[in-house]
Formats: structure tokens, C-alpha cells, sequence
């Protein structure tokens, strides 16, 4: 355990947090991935989370990189190594340093370092950088490869694994590879030939990630729904979802021609809005293709109104919100878990929506294919919920892996369908008993194949309705179908103790923070079940496991207890039992927190 | 349509559900000349497919059409939704009908993105000044000064679609009114030939909230008002085209997209539809005259449609296989090997 | 009991059901209100119910009149009476009719009537309107006058009070009262002459109904808004809530004049759409107007993101939910309480809003003062619940009642008030502990007085601020505001049996439905103890309530029990007991099918 | 402002919190101007009231007139806001910022509706034909064929909103540069006595997303292509006109509402800015030529605004007493006999 570890005089070995403090829009961001490339490569586990302003130039943000030989992959509360590169920041950050901690900072500051329980490093940024040989313009950006080299010799950095990172970063580039590096390299010198380490941290490395790759959860996202087929792409930019479409731009063209005439078999569209891209995503679906969009909470609160007409029209189509934080437009650079309530119930009406919730970042790409099967099959929305924790920060995390599932597109009859029915169907028709009706797609030639698809009341053959038990009937068969669909989305992970009568139950980005704080809790001495929902609505083992347990802790990333109330609903008989452990303040939750509110929750 | 294979048509191959509209609504004209113009040009209905918001003219596709797919949307917000149906399968022609609190109040935001878009489809407003289905409130193509019952008299300046789909860069603009059915006819024929967004501003009197004495979207007004650009006719691709039946310099030709003519008989003066100048000007005109002028406003038959612009193959996307869609396994290996 | 008073042979007196089975736009609305009036005037308890299509002519459509000398409001399922005027619905219509009851037709429908438990009554409709003096254009419109006469005189409706309530409708112009009395007193007369009473129903005049008058929830919302001092109105035509508008637009002039200038108080704008219409509410509320919208479903969805924008901002304002079936354009002219749920988190991210709930059309009108003071009371959004069935059906209520309090006009600083605290202030300071903070309006000239209202992360000064700890202390303070409110907002009527272990729990429309089930269920021998709900969030009474019962059902008109639903999110503790009953085919709950559900319950 | 009591100002009482846009960023220098033409007008900070959406451009508000009141509302939904704000006190001059995504894309109908309800205030659109600060999409005000990192090349025509202005039968429409300061602060000082809807469309280059060689709203395309209309110079209703001071017959000038002067310096050829039908050919010609035409293009200055058409007190709304807003209970009596 890392606590022990910590004890005096020893080294501390893969188990820390590296902060980087710098100016937004001052090119920080390729020195910082160098870094956390840089440790992946040495084997180590690490995640790296970018907290941001929400500006384009000129403000304080930072870098947090996790070291973490066991693999946790949660936000830690404060740093162990802070590099400031931000005179702005630079009193308060030091405020975040572990006593014993380590401070590198430009030596032109002016600024009093009013710690001493700290080791300090002063680097020679403007010297070092002026010594490289690029053009004025990039010095200030390059200046950056400063800290990287002086970073890298202070912990054991392999610079080789540097050069690899800068590799990638450009793309083989070899000017800018260079450039960058020799900067890198100079620093490492300079601190090695000027600075005699008195701190304790250090790099080492293990044995090689196999299985692993490092990306975020946009990037996954958009990945898994070009392997699930996506055809249509309706988006608005928003922070954070922005980039998941313009992943989508980017790697539709390499991997999705058409091998035989190798034309596009998809279609992009930037919308004036989120009422539009939503409404162009719906008209996709209804026309037969993968479709979807991706937005952030005030894009879905204006999707709000269609998403309530393909709930009752049945049509299917694929929602990503990568949550941040509301309400309003709140934080739009910092995570929450806050709209879950929202996107269950989006629309007027009683409507009940199919959420996906990613655990990992693999599972963004996962739930990237599996969320078209899904909504083709039950006809319907699906809303993948992920955040800017996922969506844009970088983690290692498993390899993709291909779909082990052919594409599900449901019920859908074609001119040969209904040649073989004799043309006797009805949109709306349950003729299954799954509550699932079949569909018939625009440019079929049939004479019998259209239907008017509406928003306002039908019969079971599409056809305008007022009538009150056509009314109510179908609006039991949707509650029938949403039932149906328990058992199709992906259940929730398990993991048990044995006979514990405690247990936790979280979902999506939070994980992390939770496998953390149940594990060093375990530790401790106090055990837990841990149960990680993956979808709603829930399957029966959600409601076992509750139901085995006596107190049941629901932690999430949001002021409200959004999932407990979720939760509380579907299953009031075991409500006094569900105990809500959330909170936002626009971090995503340190297994720290977590486990000091547990343990206040179990004093009481 | 180029594939189809030849069928006779009967007419009653186009028509719809009985209406509920009121009777004299000029909703239910516009949706005759619907099925007319589709019954004489020969179109699969199942090549068709509708779209509308929501209001009295947009209940009407349910009228039109019965072999046609269609989407009967959200107010205001159709455009959206045909533009992403379409790409389901480029073959299909989109008919839009909206009215114009659909349009011109709570649409206005997607249906000039639409336009700007140049989507190919067509846009048919079925404009009377008012809200039809929830009982005579303002529109905003309501004129300043009108007066309704229960809401008083109107203080804004009225929206002109078709200005608006000009600015906005429309491909093809046209005007026409529900008491002209045989111009209604013809434009909606051109419309569907043209590749590119077609706009067409028809004035249909809601007889029930509109209808009074005066009012700019009444019978009697349009009767009284209506100044045709030109008689318009339509001459399909596969018709022998016989121009010398008219007198020599007395028509104006249009070629469309897919071949086909348009013919623009000269009343007054000749009125060159492919300059969009001259277009807004003659709307400037209209407005400041109170002058109904209708016919084919602009049309611009050679711009790439907003389909055109995505390199898309000739199988319609919804009827891609399932290996068309997934890469291979071993692509994603690659794309693994990229991700550090 | 009513059902004591059907035995056979006895006259049935004031306890029955009308229907008037028409076509739209055929212009029997005044008709039927005639005869509503007059039974009113008579001093019987009523109801009426128009059950009409989303369109504008030609469909068919039925207007109710429920005749209840016990008061009951509820709509029932059956009819008594059937006055069937439209040839397309006739087959269906019949079968409604309750066995014994009666149907009146024109003479010259050719339809067979295959009931023979059921009395008949041939009207000579054509004939007779084409005796009256009329103009042709019109004779249509008053041949609905036919039935009036008759039914009159077979019901025993005294003619003056068919005089009188055509001298109402009229508005006292003698030449339309005249033509359409006319045709009543002829038919009147040509059943006096021509038909036998077969049937048992007969009305009979009652005392007075001093202290009631008889409106719908619109204008009562619409006058109870006036007499709350609204300022700004901005609103977007929808069905069932464009006559609450209509209504101010109508009235306002006349009683909203500024005493000295004779200029207008108020200004009420017809936006472009609910975007804008909520869009400018909050801009007025924010300047420190009464500031509201009406709308239904499809509306506000459309002002979800706003809606979060006001939480978060703390402005106050009003929004009228007219309910209506959902979801999606659903059925626009049913009645539904379906939006609950929806408006009571309404907006991404954590959201919580303040719901009245009036529970009759007089208590429409207390709401639409209350409402204001409560918003700027407590800086935030109140949406009052109301529905079709009180919004645009006609009740018998009690008088409205004036304000017993003064304008509340919440914590305002002028520029006296700055004086006074040297300045001394900030936007979203907590100064007096009950977590609502004191704000300054636009036009205040003191130059410490302005602030920059904004739906994005602020401190206490309003100004931006990405701060962790200041965002969530923010939405912290947002909650116990709330829990403030809890002890402002109307509290439950509770209706005590003594100590009975089940209870009913219901709100809005449902109640006079309720109401009329827990009579008959007692008079059946089953008591159930009774809370009216008026408002969200729920004070400690509420909680009490459910505490000390054992079985609670909760009774509402949506398909997913969603007031239930927020109860047990609200208490956990007793979600156990809460059971949900309800439906919702567009129609209000009727007594007989809240009983039917009920036993069946208890029976399990 | 009729009423204010003359006080001297300093510069420093129009200044806001510092910015925290980009260096050299387009939307820096246009609130510096907003803040120029406020002192230089000497209007009471707490007699303008400031409204955005969001965006780079809407957060500039916080960078200027830190005494006036402000409200920073949701992307493209400013209009609304302000709307409803204004009528709680009729005498505060409204001024919204707005960004091209803002104003033409999400927001294109509230503006539009804005625009035709002639709303008395300043709407400045800060036109950087991208969105700044969601990282450089296109908007939808950027040039077809404009090529953006991560975006590919931009596939529709660009929306012009001083023409879209016009359609709506604004009263007030300017085009200039944020590289023009000198014109920039003269029209905001008009606008600022406008009484009703003023359109500004302001070039204002996105120095990190936009600002490449050739993009239509660059710096270097604004100096190259810039052509100004006219030499515009504000006179305010209390100094004393010279016109005297120009050359017979060079300039033209528009009196205002408030009595202040637009004075209007011909340079190549004298334009008419009260002709709406010269100010839509201007935009057309800029069009096609690819000219950046700047300065005052259309100007009605006497058409009465919405709040003109409310008949409302002098005394602000929000500052009436409760017994201006709550009638009698005797009113409540005769309302409950009307009941029936
Ligand atoms: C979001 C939303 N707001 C309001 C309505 C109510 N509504 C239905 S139709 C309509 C107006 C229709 O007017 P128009 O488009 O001119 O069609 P018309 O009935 O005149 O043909 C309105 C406001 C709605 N359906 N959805
Ligand atoms: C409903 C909604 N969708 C998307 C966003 C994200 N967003 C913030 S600013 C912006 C675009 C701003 O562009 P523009 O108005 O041109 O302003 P600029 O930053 O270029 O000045 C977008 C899309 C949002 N805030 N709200
Ligand atoms: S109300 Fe008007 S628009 Fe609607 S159907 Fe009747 S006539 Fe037509
Ligand atoms: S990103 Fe562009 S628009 Fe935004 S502040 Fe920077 S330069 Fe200005
Ligand atoms: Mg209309
Ligand atoms: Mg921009």
C-alpha cells in the first residue's frame, strides 16, 4: 500500500501525483502528454486530468498526472510534485503540495515560497529555452520541453521513452521532434550536472502495458460507433462532447468508404443547433440509419422536445452526453454526473429513456457499437452517458476489442418481408409479444410498406388517434418494451465479499475513485460488495443485490443523488436503505472523499 | 425517379386520407394540386416521402400521398428531421409542408439553415398570416395592423418567406396562392424536378380566423391582388419539348437539373427569374404596392445540393450491409496500435 | 346516495349525466353552456366537460354536463342523457348510454337504434330551425337551440333560466337572445305538445349557490394573476393554455390602468416561440417585474434550458403548466397531469423548482397571486400545475377571494436602501441565514448597486468563478433555500377520518374524482383518511401524513405515478407504503375507476 | 438621459474587469470603443444595460461598463432576455454583444424576431466567422470553402447578417471593422440614440481560430478589403452643429430621434443610407466582389419602437407600488359577478 510506503527516509516508487500549473493557450498540453506517454511506455499505470478554464488563452489551468503503481486511476486531492509555470497561481497552488513534496518553478519568479517542508527546484526556463535554436515565435511553446527534461532526471524518466511520446505527439516530424527534444535533452543535463535530488519520488520501470492503450473517452466513443456502424452525425459544438465529433471527422474518412465504390458511407452534418442536430438525428433514424449525436447538458435540455417524439414515435437513434457541470451553463470545463435524472425522463409526457453509462474508457467504445444494436432493436433513444472526465481526459485503459456481435438492426421489413406477409402489418403492431413492433424504412417500394410517423396520438397502424384506449394501450406497451429492454442492456459488474451487509453501489467515471477507496477500506478492515451499474433501466440483479445488502451506499458525481433517486424509484420497497454518498464541486471524486463521507455515514 | 419502371398511375395512386381541415381551408387546394402535379408527372409515390411541423397545414401530408412515407414532426422544427430522413436514401424527393407559424415564427432559425444548406427538397409553406390549429392568433407573416379577434391588432412588420429564402441564398423561390391552382400546379411540378431546396410561399386563406375583408392572406384579397410574373408551365424531361408552339420571344426557358423545362409565358414585362436582384426587388415592390406577385421568383438549377456535397454512393445508406458498415477486425488492431 | 336514488320507478333528481354528442365547429358550445348555466342559476351543483379533437371543424365532439346535488365535479363514465346530433359518432355514442337513460336525436337520422333499454326522444331539429326568423347563414348554428327547448322541458329546466343564460352569453344583446330563445321556446313548446316523459331524470331547483360562480382555470389563473399585479407576460399559442393569455390580454386593459397616468401597468407580448417567450419572462423577472408565461408540454420542454438559467441565476418568475397528454404532441386536447415530474427538475444538472398545484379553478385564481409573491419571495421560478380539465372545462367554484396579504415583494435594494448599508452588498451574500440573498434592478442609479446576472459559475458578488468550493457552497445554498420554501409554499389539505390505517393522497384535478371515491368507499364502509397536495416541495405535514398510515395510495391522472415518484424520492424512509394509482387515456379520472383500482389493491 | 444630472466622468467610471480574452483578439477592441463611446457621450454607466449569450464575444460584457447592470444569458437567447429586461425600466439604453455562432447560427430567429419587432436597443454582432470559444468550428457566418483545423472545408454560404437585418425591417444597420476603431466608436455612439433596433455587424477577428491569410475575417483581409461607405462622425443633441464646418454639399446628415446628428462624409460616391433597397444592393455588390463595405447602410430613424406601442407610464414598471399593481377589492366583487 502506498500509505506504507510513505514512511520516512524511503523512496517513493510509482505512487504519486505530478501537477503541472501553466497559462491556458501556452502550448503546456504536448509536455505534459510527453510525460504521461513517456510513463506509460515505462509500464507504468497512469491517468492524466486536465483542469481547465473555461477560456481560450491566458488563464491559470493544470495538469495532474497519477503515477500509480496499482493501478488506480481516481483524482488525488493534492500533489506531490507541483511543476508552477504560472506566476497567477503560484501561491495558492503551493498550498496543494504534501508536506515532503517537491516544487520545480522557473527561477526568474519573484515570488516567496513561504513553505519549507517542501523541496524546491528552480529551473532555468528563459535561459535554456533561448539556448535552442528555433524561431522566436515557438520558444515561448517549447519552453515547456524545459520542465519535461528537468521532470524526467529528477524522477528517472527514461528520456528514450520521451523521444518515443514526441514521436507520436508529431507524428513522426522529425524538425519538431527535435526541436522539442533538444530542448528536453538540455534540460536533463542541466539538472544533471546543477541539481542534487533531496526528494523522495521516483519513476521505475514495470513490466510493459500489454493490453493496454492510452486515449480518452471521445475519442473511444466515436471509435466504437464507427465500429458500430454509425451512418449519420448530427453534432453542435459544446464543451465536452465537441470532440467526439471531431474524432468522428476525423476517422470516418480513413475507415469508412465503402470497399466496393469507395464512397462515403456516411454523412456528417454541423447543425445551427442542438434542436437541429437532434431533429436531424431523429429523421436519420427514422429513415433507417445509425444515427447520432453527442452534446453536453444545455444541448440536451434542448433536445428535450424531440426526444420526447421518438420515445412515443419509437424511433431509434444513438444520444451521447459527456456531462458537465450545471445547472445552466454552469462549469462547461468540469465534470458532474448530472444530468442522469434528466436524460431518464427527457421529454413531457411520461417518457422513459435507455441509458448507457460507460465504467472505462474501453467501455466508452464498447458502448459506442453496442448503443446502435440497442436502439434498433428496442426502437427507441439510447443516451450514453459519459463526462468530461471520460470524454477528455487521456487514461490507459483496455484495449479496444472487437465487437463480438454481429450489427443488430432490429425489425425492419423490406419489399421481400413484405412480399412474405402479404403486406399485412402495422407499424405499431406487437406481433411478437416483446412489445417490440416492426418498421418498414423510407424507399422501400411496396405500395404497402409507408406509414405517417407522428408524434401525436396513433393507432397501431400509424394512424391519427384520440381514442382513449388506443392511447393508454400503447403507452403500456412503450412500459412493456422498456421491461423487455432490461434484460438487453448490458447488466451491471459485480464484485462480492462474501457475506458483507455493506456495499456500494456507483456507475460511469466514479468507478475509479470507488474501486480505490473499497479497496484501501478493505484494507482497513471494512469490507464492501461493490456493484457498478452499466445501464438503466435495471435488470433483476441490480434489484438482488440491493435486496441482500443492508445498507447500500450510492455514490456519484452530483449534488442531488441523481441515481439514488433513480434507484429509490424503481425500487421504493428497498428505499430506507439506499443511502446517497454524492457531491459536486467540478472534480471528479477523490477515493478520499469517499471515504471519509462513508465512514461519517457509518458513525452515525 | 430515373430507375423507375414505367407504371400507369391512376390518380387515386396519390391521394390521401379524407381531410379534416375546414372546408374552403386552402390547405386542402394546395394538397389537390399535390396529388395532381405528382399524378401527371408519373412519380412512384413510394419515391416520395413528406414532412411537416405541426398546425392545420401540416396535418396535411396525412391527405396527400397515402403511398408515401412521411413524418408529421414538431412545430417548427421539420426542416431538421427531413434533412436527415433524406439521407436514408437520396433517390426519395422530399416534399416539406409547414404554414407559417411553422415557417416564419417558431421555424425560422432551421427553416433558413435549411435554405442556406441548399437541401434538396421541397419547402411548401402554406401561408394564411395566422395559427390555424390553435384558433387564430398572429403570425408572423401577419400584416402590421391586422386585427383578430381575441388578440387585438398586430404590431409587427410581416415576415416575407420569400425574401427570406432569397437572402438566404435559396436555390428556388417561387410565390404562388391557393386560388390559383393551376400555377400551384406547375410550380410544385418544377419544384420537384429542381436538385436543390425549392421554396415555395403559397397564400392559403384559413377561412375560419383569416378570411375577412382585406386581410393580406384572404380569397378575396389574393383574387383582387394576384399579379402573375408569368403563366408557368412544366415540361418533363421525357415530353417532346415543342417551344416553337410559342410566338418567338413571347417564353422564357428554365433548364432544370434533371432535364426538364420550365416554360415562362412573358404577361407584362419580362421578368428574368435567374437574377436574384431582380427577385428582391420585385418583392421590395411588392410590399411597398400591396401587390400579390406570384410565379417563379429565382431559380438557380446548376448549384451542388447539400447532398451532392457528401460523395455518397448510389445504394441508398439504409440498404447498406452490414460489412459495409463494420470495418474489419483487423482495422481495429491498427487502431489500437495508434492509441498511446 | 345517488345509488340509492336509482331504484326503479322513483324519479332520478339531480344526479345524472348529459352528453351532447356534436360536431365541431357547428357552434353547439353555446348551447350547451346555456344549459349549464341554467342549471346553475337553478342552484344544482355542475360540471361541464368538453371532450373535443385537435382540429377545428367537422370532427366529432362531446360536451358533459355531470348534475351532482352532492357536488360531485368528477366526470363520470356513462351517460344518462344523450342529446346526439352528429350522424358519425351515433353507432359508438349509444353504447354509452347507461341502461335506463335516455337519448334525444334529430328526427331524421336514419341510423337504427339498437338499444331497447334505453328511452328515445325524435326531435324535429330541421323543421324547427327553419321556422325561426333567421338569416339561412345562421340556422345551422341556432338549430342547437332545438335541443336546449327540449331538453328543457323534459328535464324540467326552468325557461327563465335558459333566458337568463342566453342574456349572459350574449352579453345582453337583445336580437341574438331573441332569435336563439326563440327556437328554444318553440322546441320547448313542441314537446309539451308532442312528447311523453318516459324517463326518470328530472332537475329540480335547489337553494342558491351564494358564494359560487361558475369559470374555468384559465381565467381564473388569468385573474388571479392580474389581482397578483403581473407586469410582463410573454406567451406562445398552445392548446389547452393559450386562453390563460387571451384572457389577460382580454382583462388587463380593463382593470390594470395606472390609477394617475391611465397608462398601462403591464405589457404582454406574443413571442415567437416558448424559447423566447420563457427568454423574455426571466429578462423581466431579472428587471424586477411579475413576470409569467402559460404553456403546456411541447412549451416546456422547449424552456428546459432557461428554466436551469433562472435556477441558477435566482430570478423569479412564473410559468403555467396547462397539463396536456404527452408525450411528444401526444393528444393536445386531453387532459393529463404528466409534466410533473418534468417540471420539477426541469433543467440539466441538479435542478429542483417550486410547483403549485391548485387543486379547483378558484384555488387557479389564489395560485395566480400566491405565485408571484412566492417567486420573488424565494429569487426563483414557480410553475403553477394545472391542467386541460381545469384549464378549459367549466366549474362551479367558489367566489374568488382577495388577497389576504400584501405584495410580497421579496429582497430588493433601492437606492435608499444601498444608502442605508453604505454600499455594503453582494448578489448572493446570505445575509439573514434563510439562504436567499438580497438583489438590486436594473434603473437603480446607485453606482454600487449593479451586478452581472449569469447562468455560469459565480461567487457571491456574482462574479465568474470556476472555484470548486464557491460552486458548490453556491448549489448548496440553492438547496436549503429550497427546504426554506417548504414552510412558504401552500400546505396539504388533510381530511382526518380518526385513526384509519389507509390513506388517500391526490392533488390538481384529481381531487373532486378523489373526493367523490372516498364518499362512496365510506359510505361502503372503507374510510380513508385524505391529503390534498398543493404544492412541491412538501412541508413536514406531509411526511406526517404518510408516517402514520400504513397503506397510502397516491391517486394521480399520468401513466408513470409521478407525484408518487417524487414522494419517494422526498421519503425513502416510507417509499414502501406509497402505492401509486394511476392512468391517464386522456380523460380526467372518474370516481368509479379510482374505487375499482383501489379494492382491487386492497384485495391482494 | 434626458434627466440625468450632468456629472463629469472619467474614462475609468466605463471600465470593466480586465479581459480574459485572447491577446489581439477582435472582440478587445470593440469593448474598448463601446467604452470610448459611452464616456465620450457622457452617459450614466447605470443608464445602460449590457446582454449577451455566450461565447468569447459574450463574455466581453464583464470587460466593460462594470457600473451598468448585465446579464449574460444562454448561446443565442440573448434577445429574449433582453426583451423582457427592457421593459422593466424603458428609460435604460440596452446594449446586447453578441458572436456569429450566437447571433446567426443558434440564435439566428430570436435575432431575427428581435430585429423585426424594431426592440429599442444596440445589438452588436462580434463577427469572427467562427466559434472562438468551443475551439474553432465553423459558424455560420464563415465563408464557403473556409478551411478550419480539425473541420475540413465549410460547405455553405455564409449567412450576412447586416442583410438579414435588413430583411427584418430593421431601422438601424451598420457594418464595420474591429480594425476601424474610429468608425466602430461613432457608430455605437448612433446607435446608442437610435430609438429602436440598431444592427451592428462588426469584423472582429478571431486571432487564434480565424485569423489566417485569406479568411474572410482576418485582419489582413479587413485592412486590404475595407471600404467605407462614408467618413461617419456622431454629434449629440447638446453641442452645437457645424455643419458649417464641411464643404457644401460633402456630407449628409441624419437627424435622430434625440435630436443628436449623424454626420455623414461622402467619400467616393454619396450613398443614401435611408433607401433600404440601395443598403441590400451594397451588400450584394460587397458580395460579389468579395468587399468588405463598412459604415452606416441603413438608417430609419422614425419608425416607433416596440416600447412605443405599449402606451406605458414614465415611471419605470419596476418601480411601481403595489397599489398601481393590485386593483381594488371592489374590482375583485364586480369580477366575480361577471362570472356566470
Ligand atoms: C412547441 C409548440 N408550441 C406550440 C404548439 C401549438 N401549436 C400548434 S399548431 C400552432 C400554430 C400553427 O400555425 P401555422 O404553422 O401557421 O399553421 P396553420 O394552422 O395556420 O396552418 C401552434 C402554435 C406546438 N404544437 N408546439
Ligand atoms: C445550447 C448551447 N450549445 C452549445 C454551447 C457551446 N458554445 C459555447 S460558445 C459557442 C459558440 C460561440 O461562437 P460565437 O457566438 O461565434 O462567439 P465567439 O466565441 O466566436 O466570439 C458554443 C457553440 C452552449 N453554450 N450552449
Ligand atoms: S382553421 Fe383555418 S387553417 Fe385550419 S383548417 Fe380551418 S381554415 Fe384551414
Ligand atoms: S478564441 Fe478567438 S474569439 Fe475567443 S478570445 Fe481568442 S481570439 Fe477572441
Ligand atoms: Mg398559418
Ligand atoms: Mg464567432
Amino acid at each position: 500500500m502506498s500509505s506504507t510506503q510513505k514512511e520516512a527516509g524511503k523512496d517513493i516508487v510509482n505512487d504519486f501525483c505530478i501537477t503541472f500549473a501553466t497559462v491556458n493557450g501556452s502550448g503546456s498540453q504536448t509536455a505534459n502528454i510527453t510525460i504521461l506517454r513517456a510513463l506509460f511506455k515505462m509500464g507504468i499505470p497512469i491517468s492524466g486530468k486536465n483542469k481547465f478554464p473555461s477560456n481560450i488563452q491566458g488563464l491559470p489551468t493544470w495538469y495532474s498526472i497519477r503515477v500509480s503503481k496499482d493501478g488506480y486511476l481516481g483524482r488525488l486531492e493534492e500533489d506531490d510534485i507541483l511543476i508552477c509555470m504560472n506566476p497567477a497561481s503560484f501561491e495558492k497552488d503551493l498550498a496543494f503540495i504534501n508536506p515532503g513534496g517537491v516544487l520545480f518553478y522557473p527561477d526568474d519568479f519573484k515570488h516567496p515560497i513561504n513553505r519549507d517542508d517542501i523541496i524546491t527546484y528552480p529551473m532555468p526556463v528563459k535561459a535554456l529555452a533561448k539556448e535552442a535554436d528555433v524561431s522566436p515565435a515557438l520558444r515561448d511553446y517549447i519552453a515547456n520541453m524545459v520542465y519535461v527534461g528537468m521532470l524526467a532526471k529528477m524522477l528517472g524518466i527514461d528520456m528514450t521513452a520521451i523521444l518515443e511520446a514526441l514521436d507520436f505527439q508529431f507524428k513522426g516530424k522529425q524538425k519538431a521532434i527535435d526541436s522539442n527534444y533538444i530542448v528536453a535533452k538540455s534540460a536533463y543535463e542541466w539538472a544533471a550536472a546543477n541539481l542534487e535530488k533531496k526528494d523522495r519520488y521516483v519513476v521505475k520501470r514495470m513490466k510493459p502495458l500489454d493490453g493496454y492503450i492510452m486515449t480518452d473517452g471521445n475519442t473511444a466513443g466515436a471509435l466504437g460507433s464507427i465500429f458500430g456502424g454509425v451512418q449519420f452525425v448530427a453534432w453542435y459544438p459544446i464543451t465536452p462532447a465537441s470532440t467526439l465529433p471531431e474524432a468522428l471527422i476525423e476517422y470516418l474518412p480513413q475507415f469508412r468508404k465503402d470497399p466496393e465504390t469507395g464512397k462515403n458511407t456516411y454523412a456528417v452534418v454541423q447543425a445551427e443547433d442542438e434542436l437541429a442536430s437532434i431533429g436531424m438525428v431523429i429523421g436519420a433514424g427514422f429513415g433507417g440509419l445509425r444515427a447520432m449525436t453527442a452534446t453536453s447538458g444545455p444541448g440536451l435540455s434542448l433536445m428535450t422536445e424531440y426526444a420526447g417524439l421518438a420515445y412515443y414515435a419509437e424511433v431509434p437513434s444513438v444520444i451521447w452526453d459527456v456531462q458537465r457541470v450545471g445547472p445552466s451553463t454552469g462549469l462547461p470545463t468540469r465534470t458532474a454526473q448530472s444530468d442522469m435524472m434528466m436524460a431518464y425522463t427527457l421529454g413531457h409526457g411520461d417518457t422513459q429513456h435507455i441509458l448507457l453509462i460507460p465504467g472505462s474508457v474501453t467501455e466508452c467504445f464498447e458502448f459506442g457499437w453496442k448503443s446502435f444494436d440497442l436502439a434498433e432493436r428496442l426502437q427507441t433513444l439510447v443516451f450514453v452517458m459519459t463526462d468530461l472526465d471520460f470524454g477528455m481526459n487521456q487514461w490507459m485503459t483496455k484495449n479496444f476489442e472487437y465487437p463480438d456481435q454481429p450489427l443488430d438492426r432490429g425489425k425492419i421489413l423490406w419489399e421481400a418481408d413484405l412480399e412474405r406477409l402479404d403486406g399485412v402489418w402495422g407499424r405499431y403492431v406487437d406481433v411478437d409479444g416483446d412489445a417490440i413492433p416492426y418498421r418498414t424504412l423510407p424507399g422501400n417500394l411496396d405500395p404497402r410498406s409507408a406509414y405517417m410517423a407522428r408524434g401525436t396520438g396513433h393507432d397501431n397502424h400509424a394512424q391519427y388517434s384520440e381514442d382513449p384506449e388506443v392511447w393508454e394501450a400503447n403507452m403500456d406497451r412503450l412500459i412493456r418494451k422498456y421491461n423487455i429492454a432490461r434484460s438487453l442492456v448490458p447488466g451491471p459488474i459485480i464484485e462480492q465479499e462474501g457475506s458483507v451487509k455493506w456495499a456500494l453501489i456507483t456507475y460511469g467515471s466514479s468507478d475509479p475513485a470507488v474501486q480505490e477507496a473499497r479497496a484501501k477500506l478493505k484494507a482497513d478492515g471494512k469490507k464492501f460488495n461493490y456493484l457498478r451499474l452499466r445501464a438503466v433501466p435495471f435488470c433483476d440483479d441490480v434489484k438482488n443485490f440491493i435486496a441482500s445488502h443492508d445498507t447500500v451506499y450510492v455514490v456519484e458525481n452530483n449534488r442531488d443523488g441523481q441515481m439514488n433517486q433513480i434507484l429509490q424509484m424503481a425500487y421504493p420497497q428497498f428505499a430506507g436503505k439506499l443511502v446517497s454518498i454524492a457531491h459536486n464541486d467540478g472534480l471528479p471524486l477523490s477515493a478520499k472523499w469517499i471515504m471519509r463521507t462513508i465512514m461519517a455515514q457509518e458513525a452515525k | 425517379m430515373e430507375q423507375n419502371i414505367p407504371i400507369e398511375y391512376v390518380k387515386g395512386d396519390f391521394r390521401g386520407l379524407p381531410s379534416t381541415l375546414c372546408q374552403g381551408c386552402g390547405h386542402n387546394s394546395i394538397s389537390s394540386q399535390i396529388i395532381s402535379a405528382c399524378f401527371e408527372l408519373g412519380i412512384q409515390p413510394e419515391k416520395v416521402i413528406k414532412f411537416s411541423g405541426i398546425g392545420c397545414s401540416s396535418k396535411s401530408p396525412t391527405y396527400f400521398l397515402s403511398r408515401s412515407f412521411g413524418f408529421n414532426g414538431l412545430h417548427g422544427r421539420m426542416p431538421s428531421l427531413a434533412l436527415g430522413t433524406l439521407f436514408a436514401d437520396t433517390s426519395l424527393k422530399g416534399i416539406g409542408i409547414s404554414g407559417d407559424g411553422d415557417t416564419a415564427s417558431i421555424g425560422m432559425g432551421q427553416f433558413k439553415h435549411l435554405v442556406r444548406r441548399n437541401m434538396p427538397m421541397v419547402y411548401i409553406v402554406e401561408n394564411n398570416g395566422v395559427y390555424g390549429l390553435t384558433k387564430g392568433q398572429f403570425s408572423a407573416t401577419a400584416e402590421k395592423g391586422l386585427m383578430l379577434k381575441k388578440q387585438g391588432s398586430n404590431p409587427y412588420l410581416p415576415v416575407d418567406i420569400a425574401m427570406e429564402a432569397l437572402v438566404s441564398n435559396a436555390t428556388f423561390v417561387a410565390r404562388s396562392f391557393a386560388g390559383d391552382p393551376k400555377q400551384v400546379k406547375e410550380l410544385i411540378k418544377a419544384a420537384l424536378s429542381h436538385n436543390g431546396i425549392a421554396v415555395i410561399d403559397i397564400i392559403s386563406p384559413c377561412v375560419t380566423f383569416n378570411n375577412q375583408e382585406g386581410s393580406l392572406h384572404s380569397y378575396n384579397w389574393g383574387k383582387d391582388r394576384e399579379a402573375p410574373l408569368h403563366e408557368i408551365s412544366f415540361i418533363p424531361p421525357r415530353d417532346e419539348i415543342m417551344v416553337e408552339d410559342f410566338e418567338e420571344g413571347s417564353v422564357r426557358e428554365v433548364t432544370m437539373h434533371d432535364g426538364s423545362l420550365v416554360i415562362l409565358k412573358k404577361l407584362e414585362n419580362d421578368y428574368d427569374p435567374t437574377d436574384r436582384w431582380q427577385a428582391l426587388r420585385i418583392l421590395e415592390d411588392a410590399q411597398r404596392n400591396n401587390w400579390m406577385t406570384t410565379g417563379l421568383l429565382y431559380i438557380k438549377p446548376d448549384i451542388p445540393s447539400l447532398v451532392d456535397m457528401y460523395d455518397l454512393p448510389e445504394q441508398p445508406l439504409n440498404r447498406m450491409k452490414p460489412n459495409q458498415l463494420r470495418p474489419e477486425e483487423r482495422v481495429l488492431n491498427e487502431v489500437n496500435a495508434m492509441m498511446f
